[in-house]
Formats: C-alpha cells, structure tokens, sequence
C-alpha cells in the first residue's frame, strides 16, 4: 500500500472516531497517566480492533494486516498527532503477541492471539521481584506442576496496570535449588483467581499505576507455559526484544507532543527569554531528534552485529526523557510546586515526576551501562 | 586572622542539641495536626529568637547559629512556620523595619507565640517591577489590593509583611491575617513539608501605622533580606542533601544484589562519592560565607558572596535528590521512602529567592560588567 | 518510506575502501613532507570528486558519502588539505558560485591537481559584520586588501575564495595564492593536524572575472555552505571520537593495576559506556541529518537540523577526548600516545564554522522567537 | 606578631626583591611553566632563603621561624599576589622537611635541613612506576644494603623537575617476594651519580618537566633512610599528609591569578556577551570561593574525624582547574589555536593543557573517588 494513502486512511480513522465520548482521552493515558479514564480506554481499545489497527503488525495468518515497517511507523506517527490515548492493550499486543508467534505452539496461538486481537483481553508482565530488580535472575518465585496444572507460589513487583488486566505473564523458578537463569519457567496466568492478590505500589505522585503481585498457590493450566519447563530465560529475553520494535517511533511522537508543551509554556511565562533556559530548551530538541536518527538507524539495522545503537537506546530515551521533565519543571518555575488542573501543566509534571521511573525500570541506568559496556565494547566483567 | 570556620564550643553545642531534638521529633511523615505542637516545641528551645537582639527578646547570635539549625532541620524535612517568620519575616524587619515596627513585632516573633511570613515578588525576589499589590493611601491610613498566588504560609501566620507599591514608589505593610479583605487559601502543592496558601486582599483598611519600613532602607533592606534567606535557605538545602546521601549510603550497603551489597558497586561508590564532594563544597562555602555575612555592607558584594553558597547548594540537593531516587532503585520512586520527599524539596527550593541562573547572572555582572 | 539511514551496498563499500586505506596511510604522525604524497593518493581514489557533478568532472554523490569520508579522515586524523578544499572551497563554489566560476574551478579542484581554501568572517562564519577584508573596484577589476588572520590552509592552497565588503555589500573572489600582494605565513598551532596560515592581501590586483558569485546567491549559498560544512566537520568529529573509545578500550584492556584490567572496573566501564553513547548518539545524528540536507531547502530549517549532528559531534568528540587523556592515566598526557592528538583537534574544532554554543541559539531562535 | 605588620613586611620585601633581574619571574613558573628560568628560579629561591622566607613554618629549633599557620596563610596570599613565581624549592620545603622534622633522626635532620633552608639544594620525588601509577603499592623498584650503602635498582616515572634537583626521595621494595604495602622503604639519595639516569617525558604540550629516573645499582649511604626498612608506605603517605597544609591557599592564590587572567580575555575578546561563557565564568568563580571555604573549613579541623572536606579537596580543586582550563580556551576562540607570547594567552593555554595532568598526578580522579567512598563513606571495597 501506498504510505500516503495509508496515513491518510490512519488520520481519517482516527479523526472519526477519537471524538464524542472518546475525546476527552486525546493525549492521555500512558506511563505516567495510566490511571486516567482506564474502562473507557479499554472502550477505545475495541474501537480500534474494529477498525483493524490492533496487532496490525502481526502476520495475516495470525489475524493481523501484516504491515511493512514504514507503515508500521507511520500508523504510530499518526496516531500520536492526532492524539491517541496511551495503549491499554500493548502490553498484549507488542510484547506477548509476537512472542506467542515466535515461540508458542498454535494451540497457545489460537487461545491468546483473538482476545488480544479483540481489545478484549488485557495483559501485564511478572518479572521483577522486591530481590530480583537489577538482578532479575535472582527470581525466588516457585512454580511446580501439580496434575493437570501449574501452581505458583510468591510475589512480583513493579508490574503496570496489573489491576486493569486479566492475565499476567510470569517467570517463575520451577527447579528447586536452581539459581541464576536456569530452571526458570514462563508461565501465563488469569489473574482472577483466589489465588492471586494485586496491591497497588504508591509512587511519588501518590497515584498507583504499579502493583504488587501476590501469589498463593495460584494455578494456570498445564498448557499455558511458553517453551519447555527450564527454558522460561529464554523466553522472557526474547519478549523483551520485541520492546525496541517500530513503536519506539510511537514512543518518540509522545516525545515530540511532551516538547512541544514545553516550547509553548516557555514562551507563555517568559522562560524563552532565560538563557540557560533557552538552551537547555535547544537541547532537548536536539536530543529528541537524534533519538529519531537513532531510532531510524536501529530499525536499518546495518551497523553491524553489535548495534551499539540498539543497546543504548533505552539509556539514551529513558534519560532524555529524564531531562525534559526537570527543564519542564524548571520553565515553569514557582508555578510547578502546585497540582494542576491544566492539561499542559498537569502533563509536564507528570513527566517531571513518572520519567523517574524511566531510568528505573526495564533495566535501571546503571545495568543498561553495564550491559553496554560488556556487549557492545567488550570489557570484561 | 581568627579563621572564621572554626565553630566553637557553644556552636558544636547549639547543633548537636538541634540534631538530637529534630531526630526524635521529625513530621514529614507525621498528620499535619501536629505542627502546632512541634512550633511550641521549637519555640521553647528560643530558635525564633537567634537572629533577635537581646532587648527586643532576642538571643542577639548571627548567620553561623541560625545556619546551623536551617541545616539540622533541612535534613529532618521539617515542617513549620520557621522558614517564614524567621528567616523570611523577621530578616525583612531586621534590615528594612523601621524601629517602631521592630519593638511592635520582634519581641512576639521571637517568643513564638506568633508567626509571619513575608510578601514580596513572586518568587520572593527583590524585583519592584514584578510587584502586583498596590496600597494607596486612604484618610490617615492605607487601602491595600491584590493577589499574591503562592505565599509560604501553613496557614498560621498571623500577619503578613507585605512589599507594595505605593503612589509614590514602594512600601513594607503589616498585613493582619484576619484584617476584613483578606482571603487566604491553602493550595495543594506537590511538596508537603512546605505548604503555601494563596493570599488575596480585596480593599484591606491598614492603619497609619502599618507600614513599617525605616525611611530610605527598602530597597537595600529587602535586596539584603533577600541575601540572607538565600543563604539559609542553602543551609536548608545542605542538610537535605546529607540527608540523601545517608539514606542512599543505607540503602545501599544494606541491599544485595548480585549477591553482594549494591554499595560495594565501584559506579556506585562513586556516584556517592560524587554525592559527598558536591555536598560538601556546598556545606564549606554555607559556613563560610555565614561567617562572613553579618560583617559585609555592601549589597553587591553581600549578592556574590551569597550567590557562591545558594548556586552549590541548590545544585547539590537537586543532585543528592536525583541520585538518592536513581540509587535506590524501584523503591526509591514510591511514596513510602523518602527520596521522593526531598526530590519534591528539592525542586521547590530551587525556583524561590532566585534560581541558581539568577544567582550566577548576580556574578558575571559584578565580574565582567562593572569591572 | 524508505529508511533514509539505510547505506547502500555502494556505500558500504566506500566506507570499507576508505577504512582500510587511511589505516595505512595515517600521517598525523609522520613528516609534514609526507603530505603531498598522501594527497596525491587521495585525488587517486577520486575522494575530491565526490560532490561534485558528473559533468564537471565529479563523482555527483551526497551528503552521506562526503560524510562517510570524513569520519574515517576523522578516525585517523589525515592531515591534508581535503578539510580547506572539499569541504569548504568547493561547497562554496557549489552553493554560491556562478556557472562560469564552477565550470573553470571545479574540475581542476576535483581533480586534486590544485587545492584551494575559503576564506569568511573569523572562525569561517557567515557573519557580514565581521567580514574585515574589502575589495573595491579598479578599472576593470577589482582591488582587495585585509587581513585573514588564520585560514585553513596548509601553505599548499592554490588559491583562496574570499568573502569580501564591497562598495556596495559583499562578494565572493578568486585569489590566486601567488598573487602579487598576497603574503601568506603559516602558523604555530597546537594542532599539528590542522595546519593554518595568516593571509595578508596589500592592494591584490583582481581581475574581472575574480569575482565568481551567481547573482543573489551570496548570503543564501554561503550560510549553506557553512551549515554544510558544520555537518562534514560533524561526521569528521565523530570518526575522532570514535578513535578516543577505540584506543581508550584497547588501553584499559591491557592496562593491568590492582592485579586485573583497568576495563574491568565498573567505573572505568561505565565511563566508557557513557563515551559509547554520545559517540554513537552524534553519529546517528550524522548519517541521519546526511540524509536530508540534500534535499532541504530552508536555510533556517536546515541550520537546524545540521545544528543536531554539529551540537552532538562537538560536544562528543571533546568528551571522549577528554576522557581519553584520563582513562589512559600518565600516559594519556604525553606526545607519544594519541590522545593528545584528537583532545587538540577536539578544542580546535568546537570553535571554528560556529560553536555548539551559536548552534543551539539558532535552534532556540526558531523554536522560540519564529513560533 | 601582628598579621597587618606582617602582611605589610612580605609585601614590603617582595617589593624591593622581585625586581631587576627578578622582574621577568613574576606569575612565572609552577606546574605547566616548570621549563621557565629554572636558574634564575634557583637564584630566587636563595634570595627568598636570605630573606628568611625558606622553611619560615618549620619550627625554629629546625631554623624556621615557626609561624603560625593564619600567619603562613597571609604570606602564601601576599606571595601570589605580588606574582611571586612558581617554588622551585617545595618538595624539599614543604614535603621532605617536614617529614623530616616528623620522622628523621636528628642526624638527618642535621644534615638536610639546612640546605633545604638556604635554598641550595632540590628534592624530587620518586614513588610512582611504569607499572605502579593509581595501584601505588605495586612497586617493583628494588632496594637492598649493601655494606655501607644502600642499593637501589629499577625506574620511577612522572618525577617532576628531577633534571633539576640534586636529591631524589624514593620508595622502594626492600624484602625480596614482598607484595602491596610491606616491605618498602623510602630512602633519600642524590641524583649526581653514575647509577641514576633522568630521561625526559615530552607532555601534550612538547615541553617536558616531568622525567622518568632509571636506577641501576644507583648508592645511597645507609644514613639516608628515613623510618626502619620496611616502613617506606608509612612515611610514604605521611610526607603526602602534608599536601594538604597551609600552601593549598597559595595554590589557591595562583587559581585567584588564572581566574583574574581568564575574565580580562573574556572582556577583551567580548566573550562576557556570551551568555553560555558568562554562566561558565560565573561558575569558576564560585568554584573559586568554595574552594577558599572549603580551605579554611579544612585547615580549622572541626569536621570530625572523617573530615570529608580533606578527604575531597584534591579531588575538587583539580576538576575546578581542569574546568577552568577549558573555559579559558572557549574565551579565547580560534585564537587559541595558535601558540602565543603573550604572557596571558600563553598562561590560559598552559592551564587548558597541563590542568589535564591535575586530575591524573597525585592519584586520578577515579583513586580519590574510590577514597572518598571507601575512607569517608565506609562503602564496602
């Protein structure tokens, strides 16, 4: 198909139907923001599996529309122009999906994939633990076999939306004594069940997008592990490869929308006039397009088997993203103390605040350095 | 030359009570109906009074004494009416009250018994162009109106002093906290251990004696009161920052990952290394420039020597702050621990009394324009 | 869409072509008499056509190529005149020059036979306030004076294009460098690999045909020029930067203290790491913003985006110049390791065709003063 | 005696001293200006010696004049602003005399302090090896006795001025199989001798003031070492306590002089319109104060016992150099491309390219972090 006429079908889409009910959710929801409007995001999610924009990337087999890269691109572009909310679903759609279609069996492919394709089956991720952050294979949550299930026993930490969801995906330690990355098992769980209890993590906002999740011999049916028992590693590296796909370019168009309020409110309370200011202004913007060259360099991917590109991608957003939110704060000045109504304010101290998350999360500033230094230079451990 | 860093005895001593007292008696984390309580507290131990002269009921010490305590209860996230009434309110009345309103309102002060806090510019700059409240004369007395959107006052102070404009230029009021006119609301600020209300007067009647000013001290006076907040409140902000680094320092030998504790990390060890040097640069040019200031005349010269204690300071806590968040790592982002209460500090203290960049233009002017 | 940062098959091979050959024939620390030869081999490889049209006797590739080249010069800091010629002379001549100057100049430039430099307002601005030589009319032609105190020139520059005040604006002249009235002297700098002279013009007679701008293109082709020259230095910069992790890496692998490689001290890693980063951050800006220029037309929105890879490559390259000199220890701080080498033309090359400084002010200016 | 008399006395002597044949030594000398008038510096250090300035802190039973250390303050400030130049004497003056005084025998005092005093005879140092830089204890130089004499063979590095000083204080490795700390000891001997070699070390800059010293059976007699063999770490790190004396604020004094030299280019050259360079300049100066706070905070000692401010101070002074050096070479623009004779461009470019061996001489940056967090932090090694 031709991208013209694919992002204007995009655009067309989204401008008939991101309004009425659902134009109060224009550029909200995401990190940050996930507690806004959570039931009628999942509406919208339904909304956009009709119009066959969910798992739009998948294969046609698979139910999806099979697109090519620079439609994939495209599609994020537009619909962060035109203010999409920030995606209940991706969780399901861009990190399990593609891992179901990589790695599970099509029994598992049948069972998941249509509720995901849907926007009717919400997913999140159960992989860190209070002694497992930075260390993630020092994973102490058991799972055993017991007859026709699977039972897990311990807690996950950090898990996003884990309240809005209706499964969750877990690596688990299934051979006891195991340590490190062996004898882990990925296992893929309801979480409405007695065995299950999610208790929400207050951050710093004193809003609570993360959770905590308990488990107490809760149980998931023998069919509902990816790959073997012992090979969980695997598959839990494997999803998280999929995080630097095309929607990073998605991600970026948050960025470009999150800069732009920052431009506005710097003219707006004089900020633009302020030197150091204006520079700290400048740099942000040079930043944020060489996130997009580097983005576009990572998805070429001609630079070699190492990609230093691809490696530093998520130090380098994560802690760009860091600094915008403290020029934010800092272009607003006095004013930035109080809690906001205004949707420009409000959005601007929520970067401040969530992206210190960012440089946490999904491996923390100090991991991400480690691992670029003994992956793509070569130093030794 | 005596060195003016060496602290004496009655220095370390003052301090170490101040440590002790703040430690057990912290309410960061505690409901707010307990700051009145904790305000009696302070003020029985006379700390409203250390910038007082004796015989207006004060304890007559100076800048080192008061930077000292600014910096204990800095590093306990204290909430209370200190910052404003002391370092704020009665600063502007030391340096540019007149004697009348100094005997009327220092002794109360200084007792406690009452709290101010002080209205200038937003931002609590020494800027007449950016001042918004207008007080005009009205039969023997005054009339005064205005908004003052972000005033640092829990909600106690019982008066104002208030930088207006007048038909002839500017003026210092007392403003009365229940005076008919006046409307304070309290505003919901990110920042809990610093609470502001919003301040607005609507036609406020102000006796003939409520402007307090000294005739032909405004200016300087509040240009030097501006000074010297600047550098308690970068008193305040060193014992925040030693704060975080403590509690980074904890956390982190404590924590095991890796099989082994996150702080015998050598990145880490230095990032808290990096911690310390800037912490205490910052706490070396508080104390010495503390030492310093009750002995300079000159403003400009008083501005610069100010600039090198709050640029470091507030430099330095926003460091420690971020560095504590990052180095605690998923915990340090959530409301239980405590990063996030001087992150949000942090923040706040960096935008009042002029920012580090306004500080550093107070420099560059004085070294490469007026050269 | 096509992805832009894809490199061609082509241009993989001229990246790997220019690699191995400047691996060779690296002579930043060779004799300064062994430069004409490496220039030579230079024109052999046709690296001074590669901008240029096919029917002036070029290549008639882009941006990327050009780019390509420079980063692998950068890596190996070659001393030769391609800086002065390519990527400042003849981009002048391109966007500013008229038919008539491009077809007499450019083959002969091109082909390597001769060599030329540019000559602007100091530190190779486009900056007509600063511009201080003059040129008047005479009889026919035209008479210029002034003085360039420091030019890109290696001594060997046949000729120099000057931007010079006219009666009535500016110009842009063909100097011939043995021109009667030209004294040129070269320069004692710091930067052996980026040689310079004085050019002092007394009353240098020019004849008619000296003056090679196309009418109305002045001010437009030459702030392109420099934009596109402030890129090619970009991409030369990050090949040197690229050089400062190589060796830093290769040093600190060996390097053995406390019993094990300096490389595996975390520090020492994630230093290195952060180097790797902006590294890579710039040159991704580089071969994206090649990519585009050749296609933007807006002299402000191209100032822009070149002011990404300019701002990113100064900044980067003296960061891991710097670096380098530290992580090496004692010995990064001697002539006989490298690191001197790129920390000099790291300095040197933050301060010429604009600094980081003046780029971001114009990105500030469009984003804050045209909005 | 009183500190106006006594800063009126150094200033009044440096008048009528630093003149003549002495005029062209003023803000010459130092660290990156090692190579200027080293004759004519000896001359002046004997003339300084006259005046009874040399060792004028050491007790006076050691023929100082035991000043107190705000009056030694006083003369460091008055020494550097009447552009006193850069001491050739003072790694005899204020690091071996002291260690001397501390440590030596009263026969070794006898026998060293006085040439010291008269400013006849030059130290250098001789502890950091090819092998032996950050990790210190590394030492492989050997030394054993033999008969008479003590031997020593091997090679020190980064020595400064040794090709201009007649005595050399070196540790060396007296037990054979020794590892680390044990086993060394520090001897004092003369470099004139057929066993020594000093070959120079050409820096970034083309000029050599530091040396690398070849040992080869090189004698010393068996006086001449200070401490017990097998006590050279010891007295080692507590002649380098005394870095951090009272000089520090002369050291300083130079700083002030930089400072002063790069806010003159910045007037000239109209850098003090840039509003970056202006920030820049305003920082070194604040760096500048907190420096002198830091100083005084350091010499007062009521810290307590961690006494972070000691801990930190080499650390912070060379950044703050470093930086300066930097922002010196942004004032001066292309100009500062090119080698100068003017006296102050020529300053600026010596502090931007020896300032880069501030962070790395006496312990890099990384080994004073690594002390902080260890010695001041009690951070786990």
């Amino acid at each position: 198909m031709n991208e013209t006429a694919f992002r204007a079908e995009v655009a067309g889409w989204l401008a008939r139907e991101l309004k009425g009910e659902f134009a109060c959710l224009r550029h909200r929801g995401g990190p940050g923001d996930e507690e806004a409007f959570p039931t009628l995001r999942k509406a919208w999610e339904r909304k956009m599996a009709e119009g066959g924009w969910v798992g739009a990337a998948w294969p046609q087999e698979h139910g999806g529309r099979g697109l090519p890269l620079e439609l994939q691109l495209a599609f994020h572009e537009e619909y962060v122009r035109a203010g999409g909310p920030g995606r209940m679903g991706h969780i399901g759609e861009t990190l399990l999906a593609p891992t179901l279609i990589e790695l599970g069996t099509p029994e598992q492919q049948r069972r998941f994939l249509p509720g995901i394709r849907a926007g009717r089956e919400f997913w999140c991720q159960g992989y860190s633990e209070p002694g497992a952050g930075s260390d993630l294979a020092a994973i102490t949550t058991r799972c055993w076999q017991d007859g026709d299930v699977w039972r897990v026993q311990g807690q996950k930490v950090w898990t996003s939306l884990a309240h809005e969801s209706d499964w969750i995906f877990v690596i688990a330690r299934s051979t006891p004594g195991s340590v490190g990355r062996e004898g882990l098992t990925f296992l893929l769980m309801p979480l409405d069940q007695p065995g299950i209890e999610i208790q929400p993590i207050r951050q710093m906002t004193g809003e609570a997008e993360f959770n905590a999740v308990f488990f107490d011999g809760a149980s998931t049916d023998a069919g509902c592990i990816i790959g073997k028992p012992g090979e969980g590693w695997r598959v839990a590296m494997a999803l998280l490869g999929f995080e630097r796909g095309a929607s990073t370019l998605g991600q970026q168009m948050h960025f470009v929308h999150e800069m732009q309020v920052v431009v506005d409110a710097a003219i707006a309370t004089g900020a633009a006039f302020d030197p150091t200011l204006r520079e700290r202004i400048a740099d942000a913007w040079i930043g944020l397009r060489a996130l997009r060259h580097n983005a576009l360099r990572m998805l070429a991917g001609n630079s070699g088997s190492v990609r230093p590109e691809s490696l530093m991608y998520k130090y380098a957003w994560s802690n760009w993203h860091r600094d915008l939110g403290q020029l934010a704060m800092d272009v607003l000045g006095t004013a930035g103390d109080v809690r906001s109504e205004d949707d420009a304010v409000r959005r601007l101290q929520q970067v401040f605040f969530f992206s210190r998350a960012d440089t946490i999360y999904a491996g923390t500033n100090e991991i991400q350095l480690n691992i670029i230094a003994e992956r793509a230079l070569a130093m030794p451990r | 030359m005596q060195n003016a860093l060496l602290l004496s005895e009655e220095q370390l001593a003052l301090q170490d009570t101040a440590a002790a007292f703040l430690a057990e008696f912290a309410n960061a984390r505690k409901p707010r109906d307990e700051d009145a309580r904790l305000w009696r507290r302070i003020a029985e131990l006379g700390w409203p009074a250390v910038q007082v002269p004796e015989n207006l009921g004060g304890l007559d010490m100076g800048a080192v004494e008061l930077a000292l305590l600014m910096e204990e209860m800095g590093r306990r996230l204290i909430r209370s009416p200190y910052f404003a009434s002391v370092v704020l309110a009665q600063t502007a009345l030391l340096h540019a009250g007149g004697a009348v309103a100094q005997e009327r309102f220092l002794p109360e002060l200084a007792s406690g018994e009452v709290t101010a806090t002080l209205i200038l510019a937003p931002g609590l700059v020494w800027a007449p162009d950016a001042i918004r409240i207008e007080c005009r004369r009205h039969g023997d007395g005054w009339v005064m109106s205005g908004e003052a959107p972000q005033v640092l006052d829990d909600g106690s102070a019982a008066m104002a002093f208030v930088a207006a404009r007048t038909e002839d230029g500017f003026g210092l009021f007392h403003v009365s906290a229940n005076a008919p006119g006046v409307e304070r609301s309290p505003l919901d600020v990110w920042d809990l251990t610093r609470p502001q209300c919003a301040w607005r007067l609507r036609n406020v009647r102000l006796d003939p004696g409520a402007r307090v000013d000294a005739p032909g001290k405004l200016e300087v006076g509040l240009a030097r009161t501006v000074s010297l907040a600047a550098l308690q409140l970068a008193a305040e902000q060193v014992g925040g920052a030693a704060a975080c680094l403590d509690m980074t320092l904890a956390y982190t030998k404590e924590r095991v990952q890796f099989g082994r504790p996150v702080a015998s990390f050598q990145a880490v060890k230095h990032r808290c290394a990096e911690m310390m040097v800037r912490l205490e640069t910052a706490r070396s040019a508080v104390r010495g420039v503390a030492a310093s200031v009750d002995c300079q005349e000159d403003a400009q010269a008083l501005a610069c020597e100010v600039a090198v204690a709050r640029v470091l300071a507030s430099d330095a806590y926003r460091y420690c702050a971020q560095e504590a968040v990052q180095l605690h790592g998923g915990v340090g982002f959530t409301w239980e621990y405590d990063p996030q209460l001087h992150f949000k500090r942090a923040q706040w203290g960096s935008q009042w009394l002029g920012t580090a960049s306004v500080w550093r233009e107070r420099v560059a002017t004085q070294l490469l324009d007026l050269a």
